[in-house]
């Protein structure tokens, strides 16, 4: 039997507030918990990017110490702290029980112990940031030797030592929200729902998941080593006269777990999108199998790519080939998983809700985010691409839409289910195209930087002949990093504004769709389904069945249970 | 929008530039239109029911993944060359290639320190360790129409030996030596950037090549390093240091 | 109770990683341990000045105000009062020698700010990763530097802290007694570089940024601002510089005072080695003293044929000649007069030629 | 509460989907892949620098081998123990799997202890982390491997006051099942640095 229920049990008797929304072992508490988290350190990073991307338009507004400083945690923290947090701790904690039918996670306390482990991470990477000597400003890639021996490159020490201790945390933390997940769907799913009939979204998080789990191992180990050799002075990835010592071996390790890393926070993205478009244009999935077989191989292949990162960077030009054959390779299911995802809005009825029209940016930003890799991945471009600002705008192409635009479709989408209540629409369009308009005013030119060969990191263009002109290129990106995040903040407010204060959504299922969560109650109470058990009969998405007045089937249905179980409501 | 191309073998990576720039252009766009069709097509206030199938017609769009297939493999195909061309030969192959067909050719080695390169010139008698060796800051000078062979160290961290103009890059690893060759075809001044962080002034990690005249060079060579360069054909105005915006 | 315990774990790690940190990780920099501060070096100089000063005037009557003027200018004065103060000095007693030595106490130089700053800048492009952040050559590891044939060597410091009078000693553009280095010969070493070591010439920069980078170089020390210092002169080489005579009359000369550490360098002597007149310290700053003694530097007596020199140039390596290498042993040759340093000078031309030759 | 329990055991089995394997289980497979990756990086590049790097052999006579074998043998009798205990929790008898995985865990902290004094030495000896290639991986590799007995310890103490509450066969199982993850771990470790 497992910790669910008998938690389920034990819980029945304590009622106090530490327990009911601190130390809650409830997988909604958490995800929201994990949720709110993310949203605080988005708020950190934004800030942080607002602040160089000043300096980028007017040189001299920070010191080059502090551009860089900011710099890498913007890059660490939308990474680590943002885009894993909220779409696999937060989504993944509070729609893989309900999709799947199960009463809560397959390890609660574990599952509380995670999202505790990332709040100290934070916190440690916040205390990082202001420590004596500095922090690190080594770049979110912390390539020794300037990690290595910070004392003597950046002057930094202590602050690198915090920073890769908060890192390891994360990835602890992390670790253990996949474990959980992964024994969640693979035991713990409502009678009859099969592995072929579970949503596109659960899928994904288990793919990612798995990705992580494998991916992460070989991090972990060089950040060991890379740790003793700041503190104890090894000579791991420090060169010195007569010691050997490698920096392309932390390279190595780095990008094997960063290029899966990438799949890890793109693959929820994706299936958040999926379930967005397939409720609202009332269509369902083109090919459901083809997304499925899709998404796996290029999980596997993203494990055979990651040297496509240091083409340039001493690796033998042989093996860069083969790798860059791989990078190609890659971009062949993703073509495929959009084509896919185009299809499923062809022959609907497509309602233009927030969350529709934030789909649909993010699934036409991931068309040029995608695309945009290609020269990156093709080995002979990629000598003068690399590390220019065409990488920059690549991967904010994929990025952003992953961490920001799809979030906030889920985020609309799912926000009735997650607090009972709504978002006004019409606030919700005019921030959707506010959101696209700025997002691209300031990402887009960074090609033309790229192509202009503006290498990236730099505190400031006007130091270059050649680069003294695309000035005023970098004064837009600013302008419109500007208004973006100022859009974002209202956002905010309106978001936090209506948990509280929004209309009461009174019917469980308001975008009529047909995933198992949607038969819950909003919000849900603990332990999800009362003294009912959902069954499963059909597959996730039977939506345009028979035309006229009902056009969709719910994928199961709710049975009374023989004895009823009492969790308490919240 | 890329800077002038001076070397003689940049229009290799610019080929690849350029086809993979202009492919995903039009695929980009392609994709775009039907996107916007079908969402202008099948909105809800024209088609209150959706169908029950996605209509044929549409179906065909899974043409664009064998597209982009084709696509990929002539990329593929371009780019591999390129990276052969410029970095798979052994640069002892290349060096007795060159000197079997007579071509000019001169050496160099590039030490990246924060935050500047040392160049050490070999001197008159073209050989390292002798006595004419010199070394210069952050100065690359190098005739025109000469094969340049490149080595590349480094002093303390990761630097990225960038030259825009030769369509040229190669990282700078601590504990190793790599490799670089370019042939530069057109006389002037350019810059050399960094192209990896390698600390706080990373941004300000300029170096110059000069491309001279072959007999300019070997005046400018007799008098190194002792000589500073001036000729009428550098538009050499002295290198001011900026910061902030404002020309000091 | 559980989440006591895994609070408990978490934080463990939380502080543990930063104490075993702290604990074991090896000191970069132990700033502590470094001889003397900017203010302890001008100190020690008008000290020492002063008492030369105290020397001339014993026996003759000095008034009270003298010795008190002489105690003010103990402590580190501003421009205005010091030289006030030094002119009163001098107005008060008529002699010639200690006048010569007083206006050593003369503030003639001071730092301009806005070219410091200009200066830091180009200093931390251009020079910190060998000269060190703080210019002191500090931390960077003897490995880390290596001349051409590969012996570690250090970067000029050019705070003067590990001198033993807060001297900044500049080889070859300082006098013998490493006193002051003039603007020119600085600049030419800037341009120029040193063969054979890891110091490039940066022929590109502009007077204006030399000179900054100069204003911020003698920020660092403030002898500087005593400094009077007179460019050296390079005499124009014979024309019959490397002329058979004159090298066999430099062979001969070459034989009889120069073989004392060079080695006779024909039949392939190896030079001695000779201590340098500044403290060694090691690779965190801390000054290693044997028995309390401060120990030495050592450095090798230049290979000729061997390595390049430093500077090539004949008329360099007459003036190095004449004037000896400062810090080191190699002490001025002044009175062996023009020709026969000539002559010498062409006796070490030849051989580098043979040495370039035989490689 | 045990009565409503009960109850929510035979709900569940009525209300999820019925899989072989139970949960428990399969949770630790996952993780312990994880591990094996995390340890098995570390081993590789460790062979990988050896590989490229001659001095090896010499430095690896320093080791101490006895006192490696000995900790060998400590850990293979921990292995032993924790099977007696698994055993004997499958036939039920509480009280004699209490008693071997208390055995387990002492041998876990004996390992630590004959750890520290072997280090002593070493460092004793002059031979720190950053006096050689070898030298920085034996610490950082045996210390890692180290603080995994360690965890390996105090988990199995864990499970024995766990038992008090709930008679469990999978936590004693998984328990047993990390115990023989270290064991093997350090059969890799021991040939790389003590034997050649």
């Amino acid at each position: 039997m497992s910790e669910a229920v008998a938690s389920a049990g034990v819980i029945h008797h304590e009622e106090t507030f530490l327990r009911k929304y601190l130390f809650s072992t409830d997988h909604k508490t958490i995800g929201k918990q994990y949720l709110i988290t993310g949203i605080a350190m988005a708020i950190l990073g934004g800030t942080l990017a607002i602040l160089f991307r000043i300096n980028l338009a007017h040189p001299g507004f920070l010191t080059n110490e502090q551009y860089n400083t900011f710099v890498t945690y913007h890059g660490a923290i939308m990474f680590f702290w943002v885009a894993m947090p909220i779409l696999l701790g937060g989504f993944g904690n509070i729609l893989i029980p309900l999709m799947i039918g199960a009463r809560d996670m397959a390890f609660p306390t574990l599952n509380m112990f995670s999202y505790w482990v990332f709040f100290v991470s934070s916190v440690i990477l916040i205390i990082s940031f202001f420590v004596p000597g500095g922090a690190f400003s080594g770049g979110w890639t912390v390539y020794p030797p300037l990690s290595a021996d910070p004392g003597r490159y950046l002057g930094a020490n202590l602050g690198t030592v915090l920073f890769l201790l908060a890192l390891a945390l994360e990835f602890a933390s992390m670790l253990m929200g996949g474990v959980n997940f992964i024994t969640t769907v693979l035991t713990m799913r409502a009678k009859g729902l099969t592995l072929m009939r579970l949503p596109i979204f659960v899928w994904m998080e288990i793919v990612a998941s798995l990705l992580f789990l494998f991916s992460v191992a070989p991090l972990i180990a060089g950040a060991i080593m890379l740790l003793l050799d700041i503190i104890l002075g090894t000579h791991f990835f420090r060169v010195e006269a007569g010691k050997v010592g490698d920096p392309v071996l932390w390279q190595h390790l780095f990008w094997f777990f960063g290029h899966p890393e990438v799949y890890v926070i793109l693959f929820p993205a994706l299936g958040i999108l999926f379930e967005v478009i397939t409720t609202y244009s009332r269509r369902p999935v083109f090919s459901y199998k083809l997304v499925v077989y899709a998404t796996i191989a290029a999980g596997i292949l993203s494990f055979l790519v990651w040297a496509h990162h240091q083409f340039v960077a001493g690796i033998n030009p042989l093996s860069a080939i083969a790798f860059s054959i791989t990078t190609i390779l890659i971009s062949i299911p993703f073509s495929m998983t959009l084509v896919v995802m185009g299809l499923t809005f062809a022959g609907g009825s497509i309602r233009f809700t927030p969350a529709m029209l934030f789909a649909i940016f993010a699934f036409l930003m991931f068309i040029i985010g995608g695309l945009s890799g290609l020269p990156l991945g093709a080995v002979g471009s990629d000598i003068y691409f690399h590390d220019t600002y065409f990488v920059v705008a690549h991967f904010h192409y994929t990025v952003f839409t992953i961490a920001v635009l799809s979030t906030i479709a889920g985020i609309y989408h799912w926000f009735p289910k997650m607090f009972g209540r709504k978002i006004n629409e019409t606030f919700g369009k005019i921030h959707a195209w506010l959101t696209f308009i700025f997002y691209n005013g300031f990402a887009f030119p960074g090609f033309f930087l790229g192509l202009a060969g503006h290498p990236r990191r730099y505190y400031s263009a006007l130091e270059f002949g050649y680069l003294q002109k695309y000035q005023w290129v970098h004064e837009l990106m600013t302008v419109s990093a500007v208004l973006l995040l100022t859009t974002q903040v209202v956002f905010l407010f309106v978001f936090f504004y209506s948990i509280f204060a929004g209309a009461e959504e009174k019917s469980p299922n308001p975008w009529k769709s047909t995933t198992l969560e949607w038969l819950a109650p909003s919000p849900p109470p603990h332990l999800n389904w009362g003294s009912f058990a959902p069954v499963v009969e059909r597959g996730p998405y039977e939506y345009a069945k028979n035309g006229k007045d009902i056009d969709y089937l719910p994928q199961g249905k709710l049975v009374k249970l023989k004895q009823p179980v009492s969790g308490h409501e919240h | 929008m890329l800077p002038q191309d001076i070397s003689q073998h940049g229009y290799l990576v610019d080929r690849v530039i350029k086809l993979s720039i202009w492919g995903i252009v039009v695929v980009g766009i392609v994709s775009f239109f039907i996107m916007f069709y079908i969402l202008y097509k099948f909105r809800r206030t024209k088609n209150p029911f959706p169908l029950s199938d996605v209509p044929s017609g549409l179906k065909k769009v899974i043409f664009i993944d064998y597209v982009m297939i084709i696509f990929d493999l002539i990329l593929l195909f371009m780019s591999t060359w390129a990276w052969f061309f410029f970095f798979v030969r052994p640069v002892e192959k290349i060096k007795k290639e060159v000197q079997e067909k007579g071509e000019k050719f001169v050496e160099v080695r590039v030490i990246g320190r924060q935050f500047f390169w040392t160049v050490e010139y070999p001197g008159r008698d073209g050989v390292f360790g002798t006595q004419d060796d010199f070394k210069l800051g952050n100065l690359l000078v190098v005739p025109e129409g000469y094969n340049v062979f490149v080595k590349l160290t480094s002093g303390d961290v990761l630097h990225s030996f960038f030259i825009p103009n030769a369509r040229i890059k190669y990282d700078v690893i601590p504990g190793r030596e790599t490799h670089l060759w370019f042939k530069p075809a057109k006389v002037g001044k350019y810059e050399i950037a960094c192209a990896e962080l390698c600390g706080a002034m990373h941004y300000r990690m300029k170096g110059y090549l000069v491309v001279l005249k072959e007999q300019d060079y070997k005046m400018w060579l007799d008098s190194a390093p002792f000589s500073e360069i001036s000729f009428d054909y550098l538009d050499d105005d002295k290198i001011k240091f900026v910061k902030g915006g404002e020309v000091r | 109770m559980r989440w006591f315990l895994f609070g408990l774990i978490i934080s463990g790690i939380a502080i543990g990683v930063p104490i075993a940190y702290s604990k074991f990780s090896k000191p970069k920099y132990i700033l502590s341990s470094l001889p003397y501060s900017y203010q302890e070096i001008e100190r020690k100089y008008r000290e020492e000045v002063i008492s030369q000063i105290n020397e001339k005037l014993e026996g003759k009557g000095v008034s009270s105000e003298v010795k008190d003027i002489l105690e003010k200018l103990k402590n580190n004065l501003g421009r205005e009062e010091n030289n006030k103060l030094v002119e009163r000095l001098n107005s008060l007693l008529q002699d010639d020698e200690i006048k010569s030595i007083s206006s050593k106490l003369v503030i003639r130089w001071e730092p301009d700010e806005r070219k410091v700053k200009i200066g830091k800048e180009i200093f931390e492009n251009l020079c910190m990763t060998c000269h060190g952040r703080a210019g002191d050559s500090f931390n960077i590891t003897p490995e880390g530097l290596k001349t051409d044939i590969g012996y570690p060597i250090y970067a000029r410091d050019f705070t003067g802290k590990y001198h033993r009078e807060g001297k900044v000693v500049f080889k070859f553009a300082s006098d013998y007694f490493g006193e002051f280095a003039s603007d020119e010969d600085l600049k030419k070493i800037i341009k120029e570089g040193l063969a054979g070591t890891p110091m490039p010439g940066f022929t590109y920069l502009s007077d204006e940024e030399i000179n900054s980078l100069l204003e911020y170089i003698k920020s660092l020390n403030p002898r500087w601002k005593f400094a009077s210092p007179q460019p050296k002169n390079y005499p124009v080489p014979p024309t019959d510089l490397l002329s058979e005579e004159r090298i066999e009359r430099g062979r001969r000369q070459f034989m009889t005072v120069c073989i004392a550490c060079h080695r006779n360098i024909e039949s392939g002597e190896e030079p001695l080695e000779q201590p340098l007149a500044w403290y060694k310290f090691d690779k965190k700053g801390n000054i290693i003293t044997q028995d309390g003694s401060p120990s030495f530097q050592m450095i090798k007596a230049r290979w000729f044929g061997k390595e390049p020199l430093r500077r090539g140039k004949p008329e360099y390596i007459f003036a190095t000649i004449r004037d000896g290498i400062a810090g080191t042993t190699m002490t001025p040759w002044r009175h062996l007069g023009d020709e026969t340093i000539w002559d010498l000078v062409s006796y070490i031309l030849y051989i580098e030629k043979k040495g370039a030759a035989s490689k | 509460m045990s009565e409503q329990l009960r109850v929510l055991d035979e709900l569940e089995k009525e209300e999820y989907e019925s899989v072989p394997v139970p949960f428990q289980k399969l949770g630790f497979w996952v993780f312990l892949g994880g591990e094996i990756i995390i340890l098995g990086g570390i081993v590789a590049s460790a062979i990988l620098f050896r590989l490229s790097y001659p001095g090896w052999f010499k430095s690896s006579e320093h080791t101490n081998v006895v006192i490696a074998s000995i900790n060998t043998m400590v850990l293979l009798t921990g292995s032993l123990t924790a099977v007696l205990a698994h055993k004997f929790a499958t036939i039920r008898q509480w009280g004699k799997v209490q008693l071997f995985l208390g055995l387990t865990a002492l041998c876990g902290f004996t390992f630590i202890g004959i750890k520290f004094i072997e280090y002593s030495r070493e460092i004793h000896h002059g031979f720190l982390p950053s006096s050689g290639i070898f030298w920085m991986f034996y610490y950082g590799i045996t210390g890692l491997h180290g603080l995994h007995v360690l965890a390996g310890s105090l988990i199995i103490l864990g499970v024995m006051l766990f038992l008090r509450k709930k008679k469990l066969v999978e936590a004693v199982e998984n328990a047993g099942l990390y115990w023989h993850f270290v064991d093997i771990v350090w059969l890799y470790i021991f040939p790389l640095f003590y034997l050649t």
